[in-house]
């Protein structure tokens, strides 16, 4: 008996948003007189952290700190149209109508500020810190909540804006499939090593390194629990799920969590990441969405990874003991390959 | 699990003096989470709250005799058994709200049903334990039929038809092809100028989303003759649009509360819980939950279908891939729900992250009698990344190379021309090859690690190719005039009310430093495509009243 | 038909209540039970419930140990006096489960479950009922799984093991640490002089109810324990053995890394 | 189908709720009591998203017949806190974002509480024994590992970064 070490590769691209456009997702942005905004939705947090993101790209392009900021979502009353949380779309579209809403919501916090200093608005800035003053002359200052107070009480203007994002719709050739998919894409590479035992074919995976571009970490650790959780996942995928275990034969199907397998917290293994940032052109401060690309390349690399060790090409997923071991026996014991 | 920001990388291209973003702040919903009081769907009370279950078949495919509901109308805390004729619209596709497709759904099945699963009867009782004991008394008179299982086996002439609607067992594409293309120069002159042909058949498998909430809504009669619905949807508004449409109903009077959701990668967007449970409410005059259990979200709920890919990359000695030639099945099971998109997001990917000078994919989107599939986590990209980065390794062994110098070498680079035909920019692959090798102590050769993404691409590569072969493969007879289906109306695209096309959108975030916000442009000049027949006007469609997008009909045309 | 619940304070009056109706089934820690309850799919109209559960006392009288029904797989895990069985006990669920699942229920469990019983078999326990009648050898008992419903189980004894590493346990699972076991397996090889005598092997998932691997434990019998005996009584031990297919494994794999997994429970170096 | 009175403590208030036949604890804890912080993920045992601790152990509530209960005394995440003062563990799954849907979470933390409750100073091993029953699809565990080692340790000793 002996158990192998191996190490496999992968690298990806993963296209930001619903494929083709035509995927709005509009935000409305509001201030109290005292200057804390409410950012309203139709988006749905699923716990990849619309809320939290949204409200910090709020906070940002207002000008104010976030804690004087929330986000709600998602009442259809009140949440304006949002095509949904799904193609990694949540960050770019959404994030792109909240900035759109902010500005506006801005435009008017900084002509109130600009009324009650009697300076031009476009000489104005924020300081993230609640304060609007003049450009170069930090003793010409006003509060945001002084600003929006008089908006309300005295001038009559309404500290709101509307934002929509919309990447319209783009035609596919039937001939030669000519399309515009997505205006940007996600990147990955990673490399996992595995431990196969080569007389039951069970697999270990042992270590992760990666490494993720993804525009901007517009919050890490939000990146962080999508990159860990993503990779958990695609771990998962890899060796243990499948809704059909005798693909395509229909029978025994799973129906519980002891039969539908997935990694449990023995199985985890250390995952070390490294995030890289080239800002899309049209993303909300450059931000892809890392949402999904994240579970994509440990597939492949998973399967990399057991040929190496092992010399056994699985190429059907999941890589169960089962194949793997069919594998060995078929070439007649491991073959590893060479170490790297 | 260290985390390290690589700064170094794109420093140029990024300000990040910012005040808020870049910042690790804490999750605006976390406190509810560790209190247990983030209202999810689940977690609003009605009193005199009413329980809907379904009876399902217990067959892969069968045509239904007769239902009878006499005993299970009988049974005590029954309050209301629904069939297919309570149902006011009682035919959907998912993606008809982009004009997508052709309803081939029902919410309820009445003549066939073409999975194990499919909802025969809804019984909507005092309890849910009540409403089993009830489903348990329905009797079904089923005419079990062939079934088909396999991608391949079903498109064969002669196989059992799972889905009324595409006869053929094929999603049928532009009206014209029962596949999607991507025709990218001359694969096969190219295979044999190659030095190495290699090929692979791979497999993805139907995988559960798994979200640890399950699929469900709870609908209630509200003040102002309305319905209020609390739903675990990803898609606020695609879950409204739906029920809507298949309920005959104006949107203005459906009340959708969402947003906090136990998780969902993809399998919450199906929209099957929320009309149900209005439904009920409408039937009923009370509060209805609908959800699935947990063997239902596993079985009767949507996976992410199975995929599979046949590569074919003909490469030269030292390590360019000239050609990659793909042939996809897309196991839909029964129905279309979201696979013929994921399809067009899938050829919209190939061939990968590469400059390939030579690419072809025929891509099937395939009725089986299975669950239908629907979005996952990667939805259209899981799959071929599989088969693509699993292939990139057997051609780096043909050819005698490394795994990742082989990536870097034929790695997508700013100003590439990609296979569907816009240019390549912001990619950043090559630099993520180099320092997921650097993490892991993975040696590369220094040409490997001096390469960017930011050199080497463009000229001659931003080039389309000189010849493109084309083909009428796959060509539905009929499929102008609607005869491959046999849907019994045809809707034509309603061009008159398209929209006028919106502006440019706005440049994202005040960043001085980043270029003028833009998606690729075509090249010029383009492919010419033949130019279809400007089509007839029609009369105003049968649709519900729900439609937001009333004819971005691209997709269906051409 | 609507499901009943019947909660008695005395267990004889439960077990009356038993016999009366093959519909009904005693709960224990309801881990099996309580699954069926919440689908309605149960093959059975009548749960019956012991107030204060079954026993929990675990008595020894010098030669034999009893375990009362109600003793929980987290109380057999944290008892010195049962120690040898923690191995089996542990990988029963997680630690809510084992806070609930009972002895009593373990006999019943189906496969791919049922460590603790699978254990119990290699040790040569036997079943006690409720009232009347002799204890029942466990092998019977399996036998009769199905069939006999009708007494309630109030313990099981087995013979004190005189040298508890005579006794190891195996359960091979996918997901760690908790998981649906492929099989799980159970040696008792008691030694005398040097030689393996007496020698019990259980293995689950390899019929409805854990059996005896009888090739295995002829191969070892009168042998001394070393790699080559492991060896072999691996190599015999799918003898009359019919592994299960399931959404876990295939009966071709369990058939293949069964031997894999008793030879390396055999081996001197196991657990080491 | 009569309805059944038990009573319980539930996170030390006394609850005097009517159960129906075969009705299990989770439902009466939701809608009959109306805590509800535990969650149904499965119905079946297998997910711990409904995990309470009962007499000092952790349950599924999804698979405790609710009659089972009587007189005994209950806690869930709904008493975790300290009136405003969040319990450490609720400190350190913020601390570490060790949540994301927030679904698993009340019951990730009470089965968290169950095992310091009798062991203060667990080990990693101990800390993957102790959540193995509770799933969690969005975390890969890692950083609910490390919040629980967290407050084990009083402090971030212990913990790995995350």
């Amino acid at each position: 008996m002996a158990r192998h070490r191996g190490k496999g590769f992968a690298c990806i691209n993963y296209p930001i948003g619903m494929n083709l456009g035509g995927d709005p997702s509009q935000a409305l942005v509001h201030s109290n007189p005292d200057g804390k905004f409410m950012v309203a939705l139709s988006s749905i947090d699923l716990g990849q952290g619309m809320k939290s993101v949204t409200r910090q790209i709020a906070a940002e392009t207002l000008g104010v700190p976030v804690a004087d900021v929330y986000v709600d979502t998602a009442d259809s009353d009140t949440g304006p149209h949002c095509m949904g949380s799904f193609a990694s779309r949540g960050t770019h579209r959404v994030g792109n109508a909240v900035i759109q809403a902010a500005q506006e919501a801005r435009a008017v916090m900084l002509e109130a500020a600009a009324e009650e200093l009697e300076v031009n608005a476009a000489d104005l800035v924020t300081d993230g810190k609640g304060n609007i003053h003049v450009k170069g002359a930090p003793s010409r200052t006003i509060t945001v909540a002084a600003a929006c107070g008089a908006a309300q009480f005295k001038q009559g203007r309404t500290v709101s804006g509307r934002g929509i994002f919309l990447i319209p719709l783009s035609d596919v050739d039937p001939e030669t499939g000519e399309m515009t998919p997505v205006s940007c894409f996600a990147h990955a590479a990673l490399v996992v090593e595995v431990e196969v035992d080569d007389e039951t074919g069970d697999v270990a995976v042992v270590e992760i390194n990666s490494a993720y571009e993804v525009g901007r970490a517009l919050n890490p650790r939000l990146v962080e629990q999508q990159l860990v959780g993503g990779a958990w996942m695609g771990m998962s995928h890899a060796l243990w799920e499948t809704t059909e275990p005798y693909y395509p034969d229909r029978s025994h199907g799973p129906v519980d969590f002891n039969t539908y397998l997935m990694p449990g917290p023995g199985n985890i293994a250390p995952h070390n990441i490294a995030i890289l940032e080239r800002p899309a052109p049209d993303g909300p401060y450059g931000g892809k969405g890392p949402g999904e690309m994240c579970a994509n390349p440990v597939l492949p690399a998973v399967a990399n990874a057991v040929y190496n060790a092992v010399g056994v090409r699985v190429d059907e997923l999941p890589i169960t003991p089962e194949k793997v071991l069919r594998g060995i026996r078929a070439q007649g014991g491991a073959r590893p390959q060479a170490r790297r | 699990m260290p985390v390290e920001m690589r700064k170094e990388f794109f420093a140029d291209e990024r300000d990040d003096n910012l005040n808020e973003i870049g910042k690790p702040t804490q999750r605006q919903d976390i406190l509810g989470h560790v209190t247990g009081r983030s209202p999810f769907y689940d977690d609003h009370l009605f009193e005199g709250l009413l329980h809907i279950r379904c009876v399902r078949s217990p067959h892969h495919h069968a045509r239904i005799r007769s239902i009878d509901v006499s005993q299970a109308e009988r049974m005590p805390g029954v309050k209301r058994v629904i069939l297919a004729r309570d149902v006011p619209h009682n035919l959907n596709t998912l993606l008809s709200l982009l004009d997508f497709g052709l309803d081939d759904e029902p919410l309820i099945s009445e003549k066939k049903v073409s999975y194990k699963g499919e909802p025969v009867c809804a019984i909507v009782a005092e309890s849910e334990r009540a409403a089993r004991e009830a489903c348990a008394k329905v009797r079904v008179d089923w005419e079990p039929l062939p079934a088909v299982f396999d991608v391949e086996e079903a498109i064969k002439p002669g196989a059992p038809t799972v889905n009324e609607t595409y006869p053929a067992n094929l999603f049928v594409y532009h009206d014209r092809y029962d596949h999607q293309k991507l025709r990218y120069g001359d694969v096969e002159a190219a295979f044999a100028r190659a030095d190495h042909v290699v090929e692979g058949r791979y497999q993805m498998s139907p995988i559960e989303q798994a979200p640890m909430e399950t699929c469900g809504a709870i609908a209630a009669p509200e003040t102002n003759d309305r319905f209020v619905c609390y739903t675990s949807t990803q898609a606020l508004f695609f879950s409204l649009g739906t029920a809507a449409k298949l309920l005959d109903v104006s949107s203005a009077r459906l009340h959708f509360i969402g947003g906090t959701v136990g998780g969902g990668f993809g399998g919450k967007v199906d929209s099957l819980h929320e009309p149900m449970a209005i439904l009920g409410a409408m039937l009923t005059g009370r509060p209805c939950k609908y959800m699935f259990d947990r063997e239902e979200e596993m079985q009767v709920g949507a996976p992410r279908g199975a995929e599979r890919w046949y590569l074919k990359d003909g490469v030269t000695r030292d390590g360019r891939i000239v050609a990659r030639k793909f042939t996809g099945y897309f196991d839909s099971g029964a129905y279309t729900r979201l696979s013929s998109y994921a399809i067009i997001k899938a050829v919209g990917h190939l061939p990968g992250p590469y400059t390939i000078p030579n690419v072809y994919a025929d891509v099937y989107c395939v009725f089986t009698n299975r669950t239908p599939a629907t979005a996952m986590r990667g939805f259209g990209i899981t799959g071929v990344d599989f088969a693509i980065e699993t292939h990139m390794d057997k051609v780096a062994e043909a050819v005698g190379m490394d795994p990742i110098e082989l990536r870097i070498l034929n790695a997508y680079r700013d100003g590439d021309m990609k296979a569907h035909r816009r240019l390549a920019k912001n990619t950043a692959l090559v630099e993520c090859c180099q320092v997921a090798a650097e993490k892991a102590r993975w040696q590369i050769s220094p040409a490997a690690r001096q390469a960017s993404s930011l050199t080497g691409g463009g000229g001659e590569r931003a080039q389309l190719p000189p010849h493109t072969v084309t083909d009428q493969k796959g060509l539905v007879p009929g499929g102008r005039t609607g005869g491959y289906a046999r849907a019994a109306k045809r809707k034509e695209p309603d061009f008159a009310a398209r929209p006028a096309q919106p502006a440019a959108p706005m440049p994202a975030a005040p960043a001085p430093q980043r270029p003028a916000a833009s998606w690729e442009a075509p090249p010029s000049p383009p492919v010419p495509p033949p130019a279809p027949p400007a089509p007839p006007a029609s009369p105003a469609s049968s649709r519900g009243p729900a439609r937001f997008s009333s004819s971005i009909s691209g997709l269906r045309r051409r | 038909m609507p499901l009943r619940v019947e909660t008695f304070d005395r267990i004889e009056d439960a077990a009356r209540a038993l016999q009366g109706n093959r519909n009904a089934r005693v709960i224990g820690g309801g881990t099996l039970l309580m699954r069926g309850v919440n689908t309605g799919i149960h093959g059975f109209d009548t749960v019956i419930v012991v107030r204060g559960g079954q026993s929990r006392e675990v008595h020894s009288d010098g030669t034999r140990l009893e375990i009362g029904a109600g003793v929980t797989m987290a109380a057999i895990a944290a008892s010195p006096e049962l120690a040898f069985l923690a191995p089996a006990a542990r990988v029963v669920g997680g630690p809510a489960v084992r806070a609930a699942a009972t002895v009593g229920g373990n006999l019943f469990a189906r496969p791919p479950f049922g460590e603790l019983t699978t254990a119990l078999l290699a040790l040569g326990a036997q079943v006690h009922y409720v009232g009347h009648g002799s204890p029942q050898p466990i092998e019977d008992f399996l036998r009769e799984r199905g069939r006999d419903r009708t007494r309630i189980v109030r313990a099981v004894s087995l013979p004190r093991i005189g040298d508890p590493s005579a006794f190891r346990f195996f359960k091979v699972t996918r997901v760690a640490p908790k998981g649906a076991a492929i099989l799980s397996i159970a040696a008792h090889m008691p030694v005398q002089g040097g030689r393996v005598s007496g020698a019990r092997i259980a293995v689950s998932n390899m019929g409805p109810t854990p059996l005896r691997a009888i090739g295995a434990e002829r191969a070892l019998e009168g042998q001394p324990l070393n790699d080559d005996t492991a060896q072999r009584a691996a190599a015999a031990m799918m003898e009359g053995l019919s592994p299960l297919t399931d959404e876990l494994a295939s009966e071709w794999y369990r058939r293949e890394v069964a031997p894999v997994h008793l030879r390396r429970l055999l081996q001197p170096g196991y657990g080491r | 189908m009569a309805k059944k009175p038990i009573q319980f403590r539930l996170n030390g208030d006394e609850k005097a709720v009517f159960s129906a036949e075969g009705e299990n604890l989770l439902d009466v804890l939701r809608r009959g009591v109306g805590d509800l912080t535990p969650k149904y993920g499965c119905g079946q045992g297998t997910c711990g998203a409904c995990t309470v601790i009962i007499d000092g152990e952790p349950r599924l509530s999804c698979i405790t017949l609710a009659e089972t209960v009587e007189g005994k005394a209950i806690s869930t995440v709904a008493g975790l806190a300290d009136g405003a003062r969040l319990h450490p563990l609720q400190d350190a799954f913020m601390r570490h974002f060790a949540a994301q849907c927030g679904y698993c979470t009340p019951g990730m933390l009470m089965a968290a509480k169950a095992l310091l409750d009798r062991n203060p100073r667990p080990s990693r091993d101990d800390v993957v024994d102790a959540i193995s029953g509770n799933l969690c699809r969005c975390t890969g565990y890692e950083a609910i590992i490390n919040a629980i080692l967290d407050v084990a340790a009083g402090g971030s000793q212990n913990a790995r970064r995350v």
